[in-house]
C-alpha cells in the first residue's frame, strides 16, 4: 500500500491524490456530491480482480449510486450489455475537456459535474488526463483503479487486489 | 525573412565565361521573374505572419493540456511548483509552460528533418554537384509544393534548396530562442509557433525527400514501386550481414554502390531499420527491411548483425554497449550521433577495418560516406567468419533457471512504459512455462526499460524475444518500396471526388509504431479503410508495421491494394521525409483541380484544404519530436490528426467543442454571409483509446464544409456504419452533419429520418467555405 | 559548412552600374582574396571539427552533474527513470541526459542571440541600408575577433555579417537535433556540443552589438564611456515615464528619437530593464537604467511607469497583467514575445493610442518599431495625467491588516527560491513590525514565487517592496555607460603584461544577479579586485549591479575607478550581447601582440588564450539559458568560469583534479617535451559557496602555465593572501604552482619555503606551453 | 514531519531519503562506517535552533564522533575556532567529485570514505550535490539539516526544530 505511482517514472510533482483507505470515505464523497459521473475505460474489460472483471465492479457501483458513465467503444457495448443505460459515448479526454468546461451542462443540460470517478484506462493515459483536470478545473476527480493515481484528487494506493475488492464490496454492499 | 535578402561579395569568381575580380552584388529579392504564377501574400513567412490563421483554428480547436509534471525545470530560478494557477519565478502559468513543451518538441522535431535535410543536401551536391535538376518524373510538374506554398519559389536544381534551407534554419531559430525564459508567454502564442513549427518542418522534409529522388533515382511517384522483403526473419543467415541504422541514407547506399562494384551483390545482406531502410529499399532492389525501431534490439540481439552502420535519428543510444555484447562491429556516421568513438575518417580504410576486426577498437566514426561503404564491407567480410553469428538469445533453459532469480519485486512491470505483465511472464517460465514471455512479444516495444529496472539484473527482454525466436524467423512479408510524390495525373482524376467527398476521404498512417497494439492495428485499419475505398497513404515505420500482417491468402495490405492514389489505393510514400508528399497531394489538389495560386500563399491554401479535402492523419504509436511536428505541420495546413492513447504524452490535445454551434460558422464566399457547417472536422488533434473509436474517428473527421450531397453522402455511410458497428446505435451527432435530406445515406434513411425528426433538425446551407473574409467575392451587406 | 557555398539564381539584378538578367553565379568560397592573413584550419566549423579539441578539456576537466530530477520526460516513451545507472526506452543513461539537458539550455541561448542578432541586422539593414560600414572607432582594426576567428571571414559592411549569421543559424539547427530522442547518446559528445553552442553564441553576440555600434553610433572602445543614472529611484516621478523591457533596443532607440524628433526630452521619462536599458544608455544621454531583470516587479509596483515597452529575453512573462494592476499601458513589439495580443501594426499610430488609453485594449503587439516609438510617447502623455501614478504599494496599516490573515502554512518560505524567512516577516508585520519584511528587499529576487504560492493570497511581494519602499526610493548610482569594444592600442599595452602575469588577471563580472546577495556582493568583488589592480571588465545586469553600492564617499566602482582596460580599471563593455568583447579581448592579445593568426583558427588561439592569458568569468547570480551558452563559449576558449551556489543549478560542473598530476602535463612547444605545468587553471566550470572562496578561486584560476617568475609570484601574492584572509593559513597546494623560487612571492619567502620544504617541492619546468602537438615547432625524439 | 521536499518544488523523482527517526538510526550509520565524512555549510552559522547555531551542533558531533570535516570559507575558520582541528577546506562539489571517485584516497591518503554526513548549505546546493553523489556514486549520504533533503540516502523529514535537537542532542550525550 504504497503512494507511489505503478509506472515507477510518473512522480507528478508537490500535489499528489490523497489515499482511500476505506469504503466509508468513498460512500461520503458520494453523498456529497451533487452531481458525480464515472468514466470507465477498456482496460477494465481486461483487468480481473478475484475473478471478477473491473468493469463489473465499475457498473455495480454506478448502478447502485445512479451514477452517470461516460465510456468508448468496445467498453460501451460491454456496459449496455450488462444493463446499464445511463451510459454515454465520448472519448476520456474529450470528456475532460467537457468537464473542465464550467459553462458546459452535461447530458441533462443541468449542468456540470463536480465529482468524476475514473478507472479502467492505460496507466498514462488516465495519468495525463487526470493532470489536465487537477491543474485546468476544480472538479474533484477520484481514481478507482487498484494502483495510486497521483493526478487524481484521491486515488486507492497500489495494493493488493484482495485489499482493493474488499474496500469496493463494502461500497457495493 | 519576407524579403530575404541575398548578396554575394567576392574576391573572384570563376564561372565558364571566365573571371569576375571583386564583384560585389545585391538582391533585394530571389525571385524567378519567368514564372508566371504571381507571389502571394507570404512568401518566406516569419512567425508572426500566419498568426491571425493559427488564432482562427485555435479558437475552434481549443488546447487541453495535460501536464506530464506540476513543475517547471527550465532554468536555474526552478525547479519552480506550477501547480493549479502559480507561476513561475518568470511568471509563466501553466497552460503557457504546457504549450512551451510542446513548441520545444516540435522545434526540436523541426530542427531534426532540417539538419538531416541540410547533411543530405551538401552531400549530395558534393557528390554530384549542385546543378542536378530536381525532377520528380515525367507526371510530376509541382515538384515541391511545400517550398512553393512556403517560400514562394520553384526550385529547380538541387542547389535552389539551399534558399529555402536558409530559410527553416533561420525561423527554427527563432522559434527555439521564443522558448527561452523571459520571452513568449502566451499559450496562443507559443501554440502559433508550433504550428510555424510544423510548417516548416514540411518545408525541410520535402527538401530532403525530393533532393534523394532527384539524385538517386527512387522510385518518382511509381504507383508501381516494386515489393520490397520486410521483417526479422527475412535475412538469410549464412551470409555477412550489415545492419544499417537510422534515417540519413547515403552511408547505406555507399554500403550498396560498393557491393555492387565489387561484385559481392548476393554475398553480403543488408537490411536496415528505421528509416534508412525504407529510403535504402527505394534505391536497392537487394537492400531489406527489418523493422521499425522498436525492432532494434529484437534483431541485434539475434546476433545477425555483423557490423552495424548508424546514421542519425532514432538510433537507441546504446549501440555501442549493444553491439560489443554480440561482437558485432559498430560504425557510426554522423556528426549528431558521434557516441563518444575515435573519429577515424582521415586514416585509410584496411587500417579501420584491422583495428575493428582485430578488436583493438569495437567502434569507430567515419564521416566520409565513401569509406563508410568500403570499411561496412571488408569489416562484415571479414569478422562473419570468425564471431559466427554469435547471439545473445538464450535457451528455454537459460530462462528458466534465471527467471528462478525473480524476486518479484514487481520493478519491471511498473518500468514498463505500458505495464506489461513482465514478473508474471517470468514467474511461469520459472516453472517451465515460456508461454506468456513469448506472448509478451507481440506487445512489447523493446525498450528494455523492464531489464534496466530489474532488481536481480535479468536480461528481461532478452527473454522474450529468445521465448518468441521462433515467430520472429517466421516474420518475413512484404512492403511497397516508397513510391515518392503522388504524380499530377492522379491528382488530375481524384482531386475533384476528394473535393466533392465521393472519395471519402484521404486517410495518412505515419510515424513510429511504438506502442503496444500498433504492430496489429494499423493493419487492421488500413484493410478497413482500403476496403471501404478511401485513399491510403503511408510513410515511415507505419508504413512498415501495415506491411506486417498477412490476411487468410497470405497477403499483406500491399499485395491486396493497388498502389495508385486512388480509391482503394494502399500507398506507401516513402519514409518519413516523404511525409509532405501526403499533405503536398492537398497543395496539388489546391494548384491543380482547383487553380489557386499557391506560390507563397500559405493562408488561401490551407483555407482551402481545410475546408475542402477530407483528409486524416493518423499516428497510431507515434513517440518522437519529429511525429510532433510533422503532425503540426498538418494541423497548419487544416488536417486532424488521430494518435492513440499513448499520444496523451504529447500533453495536449485540440478538441473542438460540436457543443457550441456558434464555433462552427464560416464565410460563404459567394455571398459573404456567415453560414453554420457543422463541426467538421470536429477535432484537430485527438487521442483514441482503442482502434474501434479512432475508427469511427477516423471515418467522421474526413467530413468536410464543402462536401457536395453525394459526398456527404458517402462519408456519413462510412461514419454511420462504423459508429453502428462500435457502438451498437446511431451517432449522436448526424443532425449537425445533415444538411439537406439528400445528404442522407440511401439505406439508412428512415432511421435516420426518424432521428432528425427527434432532434429537431432543421434544413440548412452548403457554402463556398472558407475561414478568411478577403476570400469573399461579394462584399457583405 | 567549412566549404559555405553561396549560390544566387535571379531573374533580374539591379545594380548601380546596370541590369542583369537571368543571372546566374556560383560561388565556392566567400573569402576575401584582399586579407592577407591566410585561411586557418576550420572555417565556419561544423560540429565535428573542434571536437579533438574539446576533447582535450573534457578529459582534465570531467563533468560532475547533479541531476534536477531523476527523471527524463523529453519523449513519448518517457517519463523514464533514469535513477542510478538505468537506460531510458531510447537507451540513454543519466550522464548523457544531463549533458543533453546542458546542451539544450546552451541551444536555447545561442539561439536567442542569434535570434536576436538576426532582428537586429535585419532593421538595421532595413533603415540604414546593407552598405553601412562596420567601424568600431579609430582605434579598432579587428572589428569582430570571433567573426574572424571562427568563420574565417572579415566583416567590412553590415551585410558582411549576415553570412556569419547563416552559419550560426545552420549550426543552432544541427545541435538542436541532436537533443532528438535516439541521435547523440554519449556525455562527451554532448558537452563538445555545448562548446559548439557557446563558440557559435559568441559569434551571435558580437554581431548583435558590432552592428549596433557602428549603426547607432554606440561609444567605441571609449574608455571615458559617460556616467549614466541607475536605480530605482532616478526616475523623475512627476513625469510620465516609459518603462522600456528587455534586450533588443531598436524600439526603444525609437522612442528617445521620437522624443528628440518632437522636442520632448526632459518632459519624458524613459528609463529601462536588463540590457535594453544599458543600450539605450550608450545611445542616448537622457535615458536612466531601472536595474535588472530582478528590479521588474519591484518598478512596476512602485507604479511610475504609464507605458511599458517589453522586446525581447528576460522580460517577465505576465506583465501584461501587471501592467493591468497598476493601469500602465502596455506594448509588446517582437515576434518573439506577443503575449496573446492583438497585431496592431498596420493601424494608425492614433488610433492605437485612443484604444489604449481608453483601456478599450490595455496592450497591443506593434512590429513597426517607429510606430512603436510614436504610440508609446503619446500614450504615455495621455494617459500619465488620468492614472497619476497608480502604484500597487500598500501602506504600512494595509500591510499589517493583510498579514494578520496568514494561516503560518510555510508554503511562501518553500516556495521561495532562497527559501527566505517570508512567513516569519509576515508574522511580524502582523504584530506591527515592518522591518523584518523590509529586511527581504535587499534578498529577495522579485521572482513572486511566495506570492503565488501563499495559501491566502496575501501580495507577499508587494509588502516587501512596500515596507522598503524609501530604500528603493533612494537607490541613486552611477553606471558607466556601456564602451564597446577594447581597443587595439589598449591590447597592445595590457598584451605584454597580461600574458607575462604581471597583470595578475582579467575578472569578467558577467550575467545576471538573479541570486541572493548578488547585490551586495558583486561591488565588494569588483572591488577587492580592482584594488589589487587586475582587470574588471562587466556586461549586462552584472554591471548594473556592481553600480549599485556606494563607497563611504558615496562613490561606486564606477566613479571610483578608471575605464581603461588597463591593471586597476573596471570596464563596463555593455549588455549582454556585448561579452564578446571581453572574450574578443583575449583574441586579440593573440593577434596583435603574438602575432598569431586568428582566422578560422579556433584551436590555435584557445590553446593560446587558455596556456597564457590569465581570465576568468564570473557569473555571481546567472539564471538564464543565454548565460550557460556564454559561459560554454569561454569555455571552448579556454576561459574558466565560476558561478554562486545556484550556478549549481546548471546541473554540472566541469572540475579540475589536482591530486592528479598526470592531468596536467602540456607539451613545450620549444622542446616537443611533455612537462607538468601544475593545476593551471584548475577548474573550467566551478560553484564557490560564498563570496569568499569565489574570491579566493577568482584569484587562484587567473594563473597560467605561461606566467613569468614575476608574473607568477604576483599572482600567487594575490592568491596567498586572499586565502590567508579568508581561510587563516596557507593554501595546501602551493608547492603545485611554484615552479623555481623565483615564483615565489617577495614577501611571503621563508613561509612558502618552509612549506616546500615540508612538502618535499621540487623545480619545475616552465614550458613554452601548449596541448596541441602540431604547434611543437621542433619535433619530439 | 512530512517526507517532502523543503523547496516545494524540488521533487526528486521515484528515489527519495529514507527518514531518520531516531538518535539510534544515526549512532548505527556511525559504528558502522569505516570511514565518515562531514561536509558542513555557511548557512550553518546562520541557522540558530533552540539558542545554539547549526554549526556548534555538527562540529560537536564531529568531535565526539572524530569525523573529518570539510567545508568552505568562513566556515572553516569558525570551526577552527570551536577548537576542531581534522577540518579541511574544499569546495562542496569539489568534495563530492572526490568523495564520488572509488580511486581517490581521501585526506590520509589511506582510501576514499563510505559515509558522508552534510548540512548547513543553500537548499537547493547541497539539494544538488546530493543528487550527484546518488546517482553517480555508491557512497551513502545522511543530511544533518532539520528538513528533508530528499536526494541523500537518509535525512530528516522537514521538521519542528525543538525534535531535531533532540534527536541530535541523543546522539551527543
Ligand atoms: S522557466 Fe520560468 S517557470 Fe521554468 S524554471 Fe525558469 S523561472 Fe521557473
Ligand atoms: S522491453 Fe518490452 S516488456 Fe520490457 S519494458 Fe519495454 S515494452 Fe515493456
Ligand atoms: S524486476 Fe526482476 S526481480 Fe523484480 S519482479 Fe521483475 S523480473 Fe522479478
Ligand atoms: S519536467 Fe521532467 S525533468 Fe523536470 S522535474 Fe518534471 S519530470 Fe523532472
Ligand atoms: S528521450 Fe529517452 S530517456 Fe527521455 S523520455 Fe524519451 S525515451 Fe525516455
Ligand atoms: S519574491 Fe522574493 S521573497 Fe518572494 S519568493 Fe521570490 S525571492 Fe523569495
Ligand atoms: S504562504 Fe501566506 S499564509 Fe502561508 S505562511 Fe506564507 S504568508 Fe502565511
Ligand atoms: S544578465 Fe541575465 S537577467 Fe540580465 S539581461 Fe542578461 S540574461 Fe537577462
Amino acid at each position: 500500500m504504497k503512494l507511489e505511482p505503478y509506472q515507477k517514472a510518473e512522480i507528478p510533482g508537490p500535489s499528489k491524490a490523497f489515499a482511500i483507505s476505506n469504503a466509508k470515505l468513498l460512500l461520503a464523497k458520494i453523498k456529497k456530491a451533487k452531481k458525480p459521473l464515472m468514466i470507465i475505460g477498456h482496460k477494465s474489460l481486461e483487468l480481473e480482480i478475484n475473478g471478477k472483471l473491473l468493469i463489473d465492479y465499475l457498473v455495480e457501483i454506478a448502478k447502485k449510486y445512479r451514477i452517470p458513465v461516460i465510456t468508448s467503444t468496445p467498453t460501451y457495448l460491454e456496459i449496455k450489455r450488462r444493463g446499464y443505460e445511463t451510459v454515454y459515448p465520448m472519448n476520456l479526454i474529450e470528456a475532460a475537456s467537457m468537464v473542465k468546461d464550467p459553462s458546459w451542462t452535461g447530458f441533462d443540460g443541468k449542468g456540470n459535474y463536480d465529482l468524476v470517478f475514473i478507472a479502467g484506462f492505460p496507466y498514462y493515459y488516465e495519468w495525463l488526463t487526470l493532470s489536465g483536470l487537477k491543474h485546468f478545473s476544480s472538479i474533484e476527480t477520484i481514481s478507482l483503479d487498484p494502483y495510486y493515481q497521483p493526478h487524481a484528487s484521491w486515488s486507492f494506493p497500489t495494493m493488493k487486489k484482495e485489499e482493493w475488492a474488499k474496500i469496493i464490496n463494502e461500497l457495493l454492499e | 525573412m519576407s524579403k530575404k535578402d541575398l548578396r554575394v561579395k567576392i574576391g573572384e569568381v570563376k564561372t565558364e565565361k571566365g573571371t569576375m575580380k571583386d564583384l560585389e552584388i545585391s538582391i533585394g529579392r530571389i525571385f524567378e521573374e519567368e514564372w508566371e504564377e504571381p507571389v502571394g501574400p507570404t512568401p518566406f513567412p516569419s512567425i508572426k505572419d500566419l498568426r491571425n490563421w493559427d488564432f482562427k483554428l485555435l479558437k475552434r480547436y481549443k488546447p487541453f493540456y495535460m501536464p506530464f509534471c506540476d513543475l517547471c525545470c527550465f532554468c536555474t530560478y526552478g525547479k519552480c511548483d506550477l501547480t493549479k494557477n502559480k507561476r513561475g519565478a518568470c511568471g509563466i502559468d501553466m497552460a503557457g509552460q504546457q504549450a512551451r513543451i510542446v513548441l520545444l518538441a516540435c522545434a526540436i522535431g523541426a530542427a531534426t528533418h532540417c539538419g538531416h535535410a541540410r547533411h543530405l543536401v551538401e552531400h549530395l551536391i558534393e557528390e554530384y554537384g549542385r546543378d542536378t535538376p530536381l525532377s520528380m518524373g515525367e507526371n510530376v510538374e509541382i515538384e515541391a509544393p511545400h517550398v512553393r506554398l512556403v517560400c514562394g519559389i520553384r526550385p529547380r536544381k538541387i542547389k535552389d534548396l539551399e534558399i529555402a534551407l536558409d530559410y527553416v534554419e533561420n525561423q527554427v531559430t527563432h522559434l527555439l530562442s521564443a522558448i527561452h525564459t523571459g520571452q513568449e508567454g502566451h499559450w496562443m502564442d507559443f501554440e502559433s509557433k508550433v504550428f510555424h513549427a510544423g510548417m516548416i518542418d514540411h518545408v525541410a522534409m520535402e527538401i530532403a525527400d525530393i533532393a534523394q529522388i532527384a539524385v538517386y533515382n527512387f522510385p518518382k511517384a511509381d504507383p508501381d514501386a516494386p515489393l520490397v522483403e520486410l521483417g526479422a526473419g527475412v535475412v538469410d543467415s549464412k551470409k555477412p550481414t550489415i545492419l544499417v541504422v537510422g534515417h540519413n541514407v547515403p552511408p547505406a547506399i555507399a554500403i550498396a554502390d560498393y557491393l555492387t562494384k565489387e561484385n559481392l551483390v548476393g554475398s553480403v545482406e543488408v537490411a536496415g531499420l528505421c528509416c534508412t531502410a525504407i529510403d535504402l529499399t527505394r534505391y536497392s532492389s537487394f537492400a531489406k527491411i527489418i523493422g521499425p525501431m522498436s525492432w532494434t534490439l529484437r534483431f541485434i540481439r539475434s546476433g545477425l548483425a555483423d557490423v552495424i552502420v548508424v546514421d542519425e535519428q532514432c538510433v537507441r543510444t546504446n549501440l555501442v554497449e549493444e553491439a560489443k555484447k554480440i561482437g558485432a562491429l559498430f560504425i557510426a556516421t554522423s556528426e549528431k550521433n558521434c557516441q563518444g568513438l575515435p573519429n577515424r575518417t582521415n586514416d585509410p580504410a584496411d587500417q579501420i577495418v584491422d583495428d575493428l576486426v582485430s578488436g583493438k577498437q569495437p567502434g569507430v566514426l567515419i564521416f566520409d560516406t565513401e569509406k563508410v561503404g568500403e570499411v561496412a564491407v571488408k569489416a562484415a567480410l571479414a569478422v562473419a567468419p570468425k564471431r559466427k553469428k554469435k547471439r545473445s538469445l538464450l535457451t528455454p533453459k537459460e530462462i528458466i533457471e534465471g527467471s528462478k532469480k525473480c524476486i518479484k519485486c514487481q520493478e519491471c512491470i511498473k518500468a514498463c512504459p505500458d505495464n506489461l505483465p513482465v514478473m508474471y511472464a517470468v514467474n511461469d517460465a520459472a516453472r517451465g512455462d515460456l508461454s506468456k514471455l513469448a506472448e509478451l512479444y507481440e506487445k512489447c516495444i523493446g525498450c528494455a526499460r523492464c531489464e534496466s529496472a530489474c532488481s536481480v539484473n535479468l536480461p528481461l527482454h532478452t527473454y522474450i524475444i529468445s521465448a518468441a525466436e521462433k515467430k520472429m524467423t517466421e516474420e518475413k512479408f512484404k512492403i511497397r518500396a516508397g513510391r515518392g510524390p503522388i504524380s499530377d495525373i492522379e491528382i488530375r482524376e481524384v482531386g475533384q471526388p476528394i473535393v466533392f467527398g465521393e472519395i471519402p476521404g484521404v486517410v495518412a498512417f505515419v510515424g513510429c509504431p511504438n506502442y503496444a497494439n500498433g504492430g496489429k492495428e494499423i493493419p487492421e485499419m488500413v484493410d478497413e479503410f482500403a476496403k471501404r475505398r478511401y485513399i491510403i497513404t503511408l510513410s515511415g515505420c507505419a508504413a512498415m508495421t501495415a506491411g506486417m500482417f498477412k490476411d487468410e491468402e497470405g497477403k499483406t495490405v500491399y499485395e491486396k491494394y493497388h498502389g495508385r492514389f486512388d480509391a482503394g489505393g494502399v500507398v506507401n510514400v516513402g519514409s518519413c521525409v516523404s511525409n509532405p508528399h501526403i499533405s503536398g497531394a492537398a497543395i496539388k489538389i489546391a494548384r491543380i483541380f482547383a487553380k489557386r495560386n499557391i506560390r507563397a500563399n500559405y493562408e488561401e491554401i490551407a483555407d482551402y484544404v481545410y475546408n475542402r479535402i477530407g483528409a486524416v492523419g493518423v499516428a497510431w504509436g507515434a513517440m518522437s519530436q519529429k511525429a510532433a511536428s510533422i503532425a503540426s505541420g498538418f494541423w497548419r495546413l487544416g488536417v486532424p490528426v488521430i494518435v492513440g492513447p499513448h499520444g496523451s504524452k504529447y500533453r495536449r490535445m485540440l478538441l473542438g467543442r460540436k457543443d457550441r454551434d456558434e464555433d462552427w460558422y464560416v464565410w460563404d464566399a459567394r455571398t459573404g454571409k456567415k453560414v453554420y457547417v457543422g463541426p467538421a472536422p470536429e477535432h484537430l488533434f485527438y487521442t483514441a483509446e482503442t482502434k474501434e473509436e479512432a475508427m469511427v474517428m477516423i471515418a467522421k473527421l474526413c467530413i468536410r464544409p464543402n462536401d457536395t450531397t453525394k459526398g456527404r453522402a458517402i462519408k456519413l455511410t462510412h461514419y454511420i456504419d462504423l459508429y453502428k458497428k462500435f457502438y451498437g446505435k446511431l451517432p449522436d451527432d448526424i443532425h449537425l452533419y445533415v444538411r439537406t435530406k439528400a445528404d442522407i445515406p440511401l439505406t439508412m434513411k428512415d432511421e435516420i429520418l426518424a432521428y432528425l425528426e427527434a432532434k429537431g433538425w432543421k434544413e440548412k446551407a452548403t457554402p463556398d467555405p472558407t475561414l478568411l473574409p478577403r476570400l469573399i467575392r461579394k462584399k457583405e451587406g
